[in-house]
């Protein structure tokens, strides 16, 4: 039956410097994967997953997107890095550090407030740990992962921070989140 | 409120993930094609009551487009693909036939025969 | 054509109020079908039964059986959010929508039949700078065509509308397209009503029977094979809104069609506070206050093909987060029900009136969203095209080539809706 | 006089006295009261007035299924009308108003109606009010609307809020009674998630008051004990006051869980939708006991049978003293047993059948209760109390028999099985002849995505009434529901149940068999609508036989109980009148929801500032500190103009496009789409996209591009640069962004899928400023870094650099006619750089503009607007944008709709200037120019319209485009406008209207 959920309620900060790199390319090529190795140190994660090594994550996006995460000074070496090693296969790389809002959500009961929100299965055998799931929170287009039950992350439209942030605060009031997970 | 798996996530997508795009397997039709052509491109639709072959996109998601086979009736899915091709693959029209034994009467004439 | 049926009245009433009121007669009768008929309609909804109506009225033609697959009225007639305005853009919807809702004033002393068209104003709302440019478009087509629309200013909007909420914060109110003589009608009395005066005039509805193939050329006739034997006719007009694709099929051609749900809401009924229907285009949300006390509500339509009357959960919640936000004390007030119907949404969201592929049948449908309010006007034009063989001015636009041709009639130019 | 009783009442805690308000008088009830229970214990009899007749109504149900005893509850903004006072439950000051009355509930003008009710049977008003006509609007309607709907509607903001959750679970168990419980025990076993939920405060359902006993020891012990073992268990979700409301397609589920205000502070979370998806859902809703219709049974004081169980064993409420029951089955007896083991009077057991052979009527036999089989209710005696009743044959025309004094009647007519759910998503149903009911048709089941029977019905609410089979038919349902899963449940020991013999229960549809006319006008269906047996009569007679009709011509279950407890008498007694079985009959679709959900509960917590997503650019803020007008624009919000104080908007924009004009302005124009097109394919790619040819661009190089639809018409435009040899910048208007990313994905995607070409929308990686006037290289120049000359940076071109600090790419294109460049950079850096130029753009005069502004300036230019000059039927060649169509290329989306006789005519509207010629009085927006001739329609032919009318203040004048026909054709000539009030003459001239050359 119902917990109480007061205390601890999830707090959502937004992460500055944050570097961010779109790579568009043919996923299953070996000279990509082997490119996204050498340069990152982390291997193409698996289809809906996160992988991370260190400073640096890699996140499924779809069948030929992934979206690197690594520290916002090593961008521009790292597309170049990328650029390089790919040759002349097809690929789109980018520095997008300022498309989206990264935030950090700590915090019990952290899938109570999402599932507020969010159509998604948030069961702890669905919602894993190194699960990327790119869904809509409220009107929103976003993508969820975590590293632990009390840490998990969000990314949003940097235009759309402000709604992303009111709206998690309307859903963590702490007498008004009930026990489910 | 509809379901339906991405065929690139491998995940169930909520309705409210997708966006739809009416029917799949339209045939464009260029500067060349003849009016009738053209309009049929563009504006004819077999609208079926029964198994219907539609577009859908993973909107919220990985943004990727795919098609379906739904029974616009019963609302039951007898599978998702990937966009990229002409017609329904071989296992989803395995599929129809087994659960709809004997009554492909829901799929339009035209496409049961191109299909079958 | 005499009236066979006692006509209603007060006296009547008070007449049959002595016997308990056990001496009512039928309001429509119940008929076997014949073999052959001159016309057939397809579909006893309003569009099919109007057409009927206006085919013995205008045309004298009263040999005439209208087909229904289930219960008369059963389809968007009697699903629909019951209102009626002819503030459209394109003169060739302002036409038979204007011509729709003139009939509408007359219709219950027409049909001696009470409809209850409660002609209390529509008001469409100007929520962004487009779209009140949208709407002052519209006002100045209307003063040419002579439908008398206003553009007006908020604090109107206030006067007509107490319960709105002026300044939303997300979308405020900058004006609104104002039509004092559109408003609502009872739906089941319009289907019942042109039932009533149909069967009056010697027309047989024939319930519970299904069209189930469809032969255009036999010796001269066409046939349709039913659920209840085989019918004839000289000519046949298809009035089956969300399953004319389903009919057109079986005559053998295709149409610019996609059926798709749309659906409505009520709330439990209060005590009157809303006293004109309002539609926010903008969030996609429309209301007004039945003679019950019920809100009515309605918004956009489901976006996939389905033809099950049941939509989705998401379009609900969407149209009442819509309207809480313009009328935030309606927050209080409970769903009662919900449901849907399937509408027919043509490639320009306006209406098909046209002959077919096929001689001798002719096709009305694609009202989409917006078939209730034209119910008279497009049985007027069916009626028409179905009697000369020829389309006359409302229905000539509306013909099935305008596809081809590229000659749309597209109503959502001005504030990107149609209904 | 109904009274609470000395003892008992299991679910009132007699120490905790709750104090409230009934129409302004204080009164007192129990923690665990509902509103209904306070109210009988307090002696209420009359608690509101039906809706069409206003006749007095009385408590009838203890459940859901209340047709008569709602309320308007709280004050002020949380003032709520028609809550179920049967289901809200009694908190500490609540207020409780009845509803539907004038001026008071005992006496009410209303009731007049009633007087006259032979006069307004069911559909009188499709029969009058029909003359004269203009009557029904001004006199007939308003008169009808006034005395219909029921409570008042809420005059203040709601002080409350609402909030959703999504709940994915394996298995749904709707109901939490005996039913309900079992499922989810036995399940609870297979590890699967399981949720629960009960729409009562408490579980356990109707076991505890009906059956004494159950498993081991009391039924109360086995449900405490089932409870425990559940809220143990980690794969099951419980909740208590939770309505499963609705079930719809592919196992989405709604409900509506009610929060107790557990702080008593003034704006709580009030309610949770849930919003849940289950793979199986276990339907064990229980069963609703229907009325009998018999002369009088909606004086206050009749109740159904269950209802008055309900009240002593949960309550400890006495209905009165004594009690006559009427009833066609054996469960009522269990309403007389109990009351008269309370120490109550049953004076009489009236029971419709001939023979009664039970376990339960023997038990009332040897308790020395009256039995009287065979007989029935000629007509109940009082007003608005029940003071008696006449009893006679059931199979007679009425003729009293005996006249039995007493306060209370309980009344059962059978159960009807809780289907609606069932019925949500197309399960059919089927009548049971022996059972008399509605049973789940098995055959027909709801289905899920799979074409699965995804909803399976256990205990009553699949027609089983006994505790011994409920038990075993559980265990059997909840066994195969686990085989889906590949699940087995172990073999267990049920819970002992005792078997008791019961006789059938017998449909009796009319009290007595050959009822009278006169009689039939007061034995109501719907009590709450006002339904009566001689208006389904009357329907049928005039010929309203499919239920549907006689539903909407009567309105029998169309009030707000949705015919809980009418519909399936309605249905019977149509059947009856045709001769037909139920089954011919069938039943009206169920719509959700089963209970009534706020309108607030559906919107969630979207209200307010959450409405919609506001998009916001990271200058946003700077705006504000300007004292920014907003204009929404999609989903983005932008600066209309900067008033200054004092200033009025008109002035404002006039300023800012002057300083444009003659000095300097700045604008953000971040939210324009920009999109990244690159692959080997992509200029190919580009090309089929835009009209114009995009593959002879140079890198480097900028083009004004336009996108149609496959129609022709034009749908988006926008500022192409070449970035590299592959590489494209593709800008879109700022609505326009998503929907053209997905225009360009979805073809690449879906038709030319083995190109090589990658898109990506980073239109929120940028800021964009756009920098405009005479002064604006000089702004830039100040702030250094960039070779921003004509040599270097040529119109229409674009290069990278750094600007004050900051790397950026600047765009040399203009949309004013001003020297003009759009600077980007990454967004985080954008507020710092726009300050910098803002800070050196002072000795300039600069000032930033807004959205309107721009619009004048680009209208002085005769440069379109995507949405004023188009609006989805518009072609470039309307425009005089033929430049932008490419001749030589064989296709692009669009050339082929083009080609078609409507947008080939040469009569169509071409855009033009229009001049007014009375000099000060400008164009209004979207008026129509007609001609002298008619339409076909017989109103003036229209023959233009204006698309853009702005004050030109550097021309001082008002300036205007349109569309006209054959517009280019007719320059010089002057045309009308009609403006209502009047008509405003224009010249037709260029488009251009300021420094044309």
């Amino acid at each position: 039956m119902a917990k109480s959920t007061v205390g601890n309620t999830p707090k959502l900060n937004m992460l500055d410097d944050i570097g961010m790199i779109l790579f568009r390319g043919d996923l299953k090529s070996k000279t990509l994967q082997n490119a996204i190795v050498e340069v990152n140190g982390v291997k193409v994660p698996a289809r809906g997953k996160i992988s991370t090594e260190d400073q640096t994550s890699l996140a499924w996006m779809s069948p030929d997107e992934l979206l690197l995460f690594v520290p916002l000074e090593r961008v521009g070496e790292l597309i170049e890095d990328l650029n390089q090693k790919m040759g002349e296969e097809d690929t789109l790389i980018w520095d997008i550090s300022d498309l989206r809002s990264v935030f950090e959500i700590e915090g019990n009961f952290i899938r109570e407030v999402l599932a507020k929100n969010t159509p998604i299965d948030l069961n702890r055998d669905k919602m894993r740990k190194g699960t990327f799931r790119r869904t809509r929170f409220g009107q929103i287009a976003v993508a969820f992962w975590f590293e632990s039950e009390t840490k998990w992350f969000m990314i949003c439209r940097r235009s759309e921070s402000e709604y992303a942030q009111r709206l998690f605060e309307v859903s963590s009031i702490p007498s008004e989140i009930p026990s489910i997970f | 409120m509809l379901k339906l798996v991405c065929p690139y996530c491998g995940i169930e997508a909520d309705e409210t993930e997708l966006i739809s795009g009416g029917e799949a397997h339209l045939k464009r039709e260029g500067p060349a094609s003849t009016d009738d052509d053209f309009e049929g491109y563009l504006f004819l639709r077999n609208n079926p009551k029964g198994i219907i072959f539609e577009r859908w996109r993973h909107a919220m998601g990985c943004g990727k487009w795919f098609h379906v086979a739904r029974c616009t009736v019963t609302q039951e899915v007898f599978g998702t693909y990937p966009a990229q091709t002409h017609k329904p693959p071989s296992r989803i029209m395995e599929e129809i036939k087994s659960r709809r034994a004997g009554q492909v009467n829901g799929l339009n004439s035209d496409k049961a025969e191109k299909f079958s | 054509m005499g009236s066979v049926l006692k006509k209603y009245s007060l006296f009547s009433l008070v007449r049959q109020s002595l016997n308990y009121h056990t001496g009512w007669e039928r309001a429509w009768k119940s008929p076997e079908p014949k073999e052959s008929y001159d016309v057939v309609i397809v579909g006893a909804g309003g569009h099919g039964l109007a057409t009927a109506y206006y085919l013995g009225k205008n045309h004298g033609i009263n040999n005439v059986a209208i087909l229904e697959k289930g219960w008369l009225g059963g389809g968007n007639t009697g699903r629909n959010t019951t209102i009626i305005r002819s503030n459209y853009l394109q003169d060739a919807s302002a036409a038979i929508y204007e011509k729709s809702r003139s009939l509408y004033e007359t219709l219950s002393q027409d049909l001696n039949y009470n409809i209850m068209f409660s002609p209390r104003g529509v008001i469409m709302l100007a929520q962004t700078h487009h779209e009140a440019r949208g709407y002052q478009r519209i006002n100045s087509a209307n003063v040419i065509q002579g439908i008398k629309t206003e553009y007006i200013l908020p604090e109107r909007i206030k006067e007509l509308c107490k319960i709105i909420n002026i300044d939303c914060p997300r979308y405020p109110i900058l004006g609104a397209l104002w039509q004092p003589r559109g408003g609502t009608a009872r739906h089941d009395a319009v289907a019942w009503g042109y039932a009533r005066a149909c069967s009056d005039i010697g027309m047989d509805i024939i319930q519970k029977c299904e069209v189930t193939g469809i032969n255009p050329h036999a010796n001269g006739a066409v046939e349709l094979q039913t659920s209840r034997g085989k019918i004839r006719c000289q000519k046949l007009g298809m009035v089956v809104a969300g399953h004319s694709g389903v009919l057109a099929q079986k005559a053998g051609f295709r149409l610019p069609i996609e059926s798709v749900a749309l659906q409505a809401l009520v709330s439990e009924p209060v005590k009157p506070c809303l006293d004109v229907v309002v539609m926010a285009n903008t969030v996609h949300g429309y209301i007004s206050q039945s003679d019950k006390g019920e809100m009515v509500i309605g918004g956009g339509a489901d976006q996939y093909n389905n033809y099950s009357q049941r939509g989705s959960f998401i379009h609900i919640e969407n149209t009442v987060r819509a309207l809480v936000e313009m009328f935030p004390i309606i927050s209080r007030l409970k769903m009662l029900r919900q449901w849907g119907g399937i509408v027919d949404m043509t490639g320009d969201r306006s209406p098909i009136i046209s002959k077919t592929p096929v001689d001798n049948v002719f096709i009305n449908c694609g009202w989409g969203t917006g078939g209730f309010k034209s119910i008279p006007g497009s049985g007027w034009a069916m009626a028409e095209l179905m009697a000369k063989g020829e389309p006359g001015v409302l229905a000539s636009p509306f013909s099935l080539d305008r596809f081809k041709e590229g000659r749309f009639i597209d109503e959502s130019v001005a504030a990107g809706v149609a209904h | 006089m109904s009274t609470r009783l000395p003892n008992g009442g299991r679910l009132v805690n007699r120490t905790k006295v709750l104090n409230f308000r009934f129409n302004g008088r204080k009164l007192k009830g129990f923690e665990g009261d509902t509103v209904a229970s306070a109210l009988m214990a307090n002696d209420q009899k009359v608690v509101g007035r039906s809706f069409k007749y206003h006749r007095p109504r009385g408590i009838f149900a203890s459940g859901p299924e209340e047709p008569n005893a709602l309320f308007t509850i709280g004050k002020d903004g949380e003032r709520e009308p028609n809550q179920i006072g049967t289901t809200t439950e009694l908190a500490e000051g609540l207020e409780v108003k009845s509803q539907n009355h004038w001026p008071t509930l005992e006496t009410d003008v209303g009731s007049v109606a009633n007087l006259g009710s032979n006069l307004i049977p069911a559909g009188f008003y499709y029969k009058t009010f029909m003359a004269p006509r203009q009557a029904w609007k001004y006199l007939f309607e308003p008169a009808i609307r006034q005395s219909a709907g029921l409570g008042q509607p809420p005059t203040e903001w709601d002080v409350d809020h609402y909030e959703h959750l999504y709940l994915h679970t394996d298995i749904l168990v709707v109901g939490g009674g005996v039913a309900g419980l079992l499922a989810t025990s036995l399940l609870a076993e297979t590890g699967l998630r399981i949720l629960l939920l009960e729409q009562s405060p408490n579980f356990g359902g109707r076991l505890v008051q009906d059956h004494a006993d159950f498993g081991e020891g009391t039924s109360q012990d086995w449900v405490n004990s089932t409870l425990q073992e559940l809220s143990s268990s980690k794969n099951v979700t419980m909740r208590s006051r939770t309505s499963v409301a609705g079930i719809y397609d592919h196992g989405f589920v709604i409900a509506d869980e009610r929060l107790p205000n557990t702080t008593g502070k003034k704006g709580y979370l009030k309610r949770r939708l849930w919003k849940i998806r289950a793979k199986r859902i276990v339907l064990a809703a229980g069963a609703i006991e229907r009325p009998l219709c018999f002369a009088g049974n909606d004086i206050p004081g009749v109740r159904l049978a269950s209802g008055v169980r309900d009240y002593l064993i949960n309550y400890g409420v006495s209905p009165g003293d004594r009690t006559a029951i009427i009833t066609n089955n054996d469960d009522a007896y269990r309403t007389a047993i109990a009351l008269a083991e309370s120490g109550l009077s049953v004076p009489l057991i009236l029971d419709t059948r001939m023979e009664i052979r039970g376990t339960l009527p023997t038990k009332a036999k040897n308790l020395g209760l009256r039995i009287q089989p065979a007989r029935g209710i000629s007509e109940v005696l009082g007003k608005k109390a029940v003071s008696g009743l006449e009893m006679c044959s059931q199979v007679g025309e009425g003729t009293s028999l005996e006249k039995i004094g007493c306060e209370s009647i309980a009344v059962s007519g059978g159960w009807s099985p809780t289907v609606h759910l069932w019925s949500h998503c197309n399960g059919k149903l089927k009548w049971d002849e022996t059972k008399v009911m509605f049973v789940p048709d098995w055959t027909h089941p709801p289905i899920d995505s799979n074409g699965n029977q995804n909803i399976f019905p256990v205990g009553s609410a699949n027609g089983y009434l006994q505790l011994h089979e409920i038990t075993c038919q559980v265990e059997q349902i909840v066994r195969q529901v686990a085989r889906e899963f590949d699940k087995d449940l172990p073999e267990i020991q049920l819970p002992h149940a005792q078997e008791i013999t019961e006789d059938r229960c017998y449909g009796t549809w009319l009290i007595p068999y050959s009822m009278k006319p006169r009689k039939k006008m007061k034995a109501w269906v719907d009590y709450q609508n006002d339904v009566k047996v001689s208006d389904i009569d009357l329907a049928v007679l005039e010929g309203f036989e499919s239920i549907e009709h006689s539903k909407r011509y009567t309105t029998l279950g169309m009030a707000t109980d949705q015919g809980k407890t009418s519909n399936v008498n309605g249905i019977a007694l149509v059947s009856h009148n045709l001769g037909i079985p139920m089954d011919k009959v069938g039943t009206t679709t169920f719509r959700p929801p089963y209970s009534p959900i706020p309108l607030g509960a559906i919107a969630g917590s979207a209200g307010k500032k959450l409405f919609k997503p506001i998009r916001k650019t990271p200058i946003d803020a700077w705006h504000v500190s300007q004292n920014a007008h907003w204009e929404p624009v999609s989903d983005w919000r932008r600066p209309y103009c900067y008033l200054l104080e004092g200033e009025s908007v008109e002035n404002a924009v006039n300023r800012e496009t002057l300083r444009v004009r003659t000095t300097v302005g700045m604008l953000d124009a971040t939210t324009l789409g920009k999109i990244l097109v690159k692959g080997k394919d992509a200029a190919k790619f580009l090309d089929l996209i835009y009209t114009n040819a995009i593959s002879t661009l140079k890198p480097g190089r900028c083009r004004y591009g336009l996108m149609c639809d496959e129609n022709g018409f034009l749908m988006d435009d926008g500022v192409v640069a070449r970035l590299d040899e592959t590489t494209f910048l593709c800008h879109t208007t700022t609505g326009g962004a998503d929907h053209i990313h997905g225009w360009l994905e979805d073809w690449l995607q879906c038709e030319w899928w083995d190109w090589r070409v990658y898109t990506a929308n980073i239109t929120d990686q940028y800021v964009q400023i756009g920098i405009a006037g005479p002064e604006a290289r000089n702004v830039l120049d100040k702030i250094g870094g960039m070779d921003l000359g004509d040599e270097t940076l040529p119109f229409m071109s674009w290069k990278k650099g750094i600007l004050g600090g900051h790397e950026v790419q600047v765009y040399r294109i203009s949309f004013s006619g001003e020297l003009s460049f759009e600077i980007s950079l990454r967004a985080s850096e954008g507020l710092e750089l726009w300050e910098k130029i803002h800070e050196a753009g002072q000795e300039f005069s600069i000032e930033p503009y807004g959205t309107e502004a721009l619009h004048v300036l680009r209208a002085e230019k005769g440069f379109i607007m995507i949405g004023d000059e188009t609006d989805g039927t518009i072609i470039p060649q309307d425009l005089g944008l033929d430049w932008a169509i490419s001749r030589k290329k064989d296709d692009f989306l669009g050339k082929r709709g083009q080609q078609r006789s409507y947008l080939a005519d040469p009569n169509r509207w071409k855009l033009v200037g229009l001049e007014v010629l009375d000099n000060d009085e400008p164009l209004p927006h979207g008026v129509y120019a007609q001609c002298e001739t008619k339409s076909e329609f017989d109103h003036p032919r229209m023959e233009g319209r204006v698309t853009s009318t702005y004050y030109s203040p550097i021309l001082k004048r008002p300036i205007a485009m349109g569309l006209v026909e054959r517009g280019t054709e007719r320059m010089g000539e002057v045309i009308k406008f009609n403006c209502g009030d009047k008509m405003i003459k224009a010249k037709i001239v260029s488009h251009i209207a300021y420094n044309t050359d």
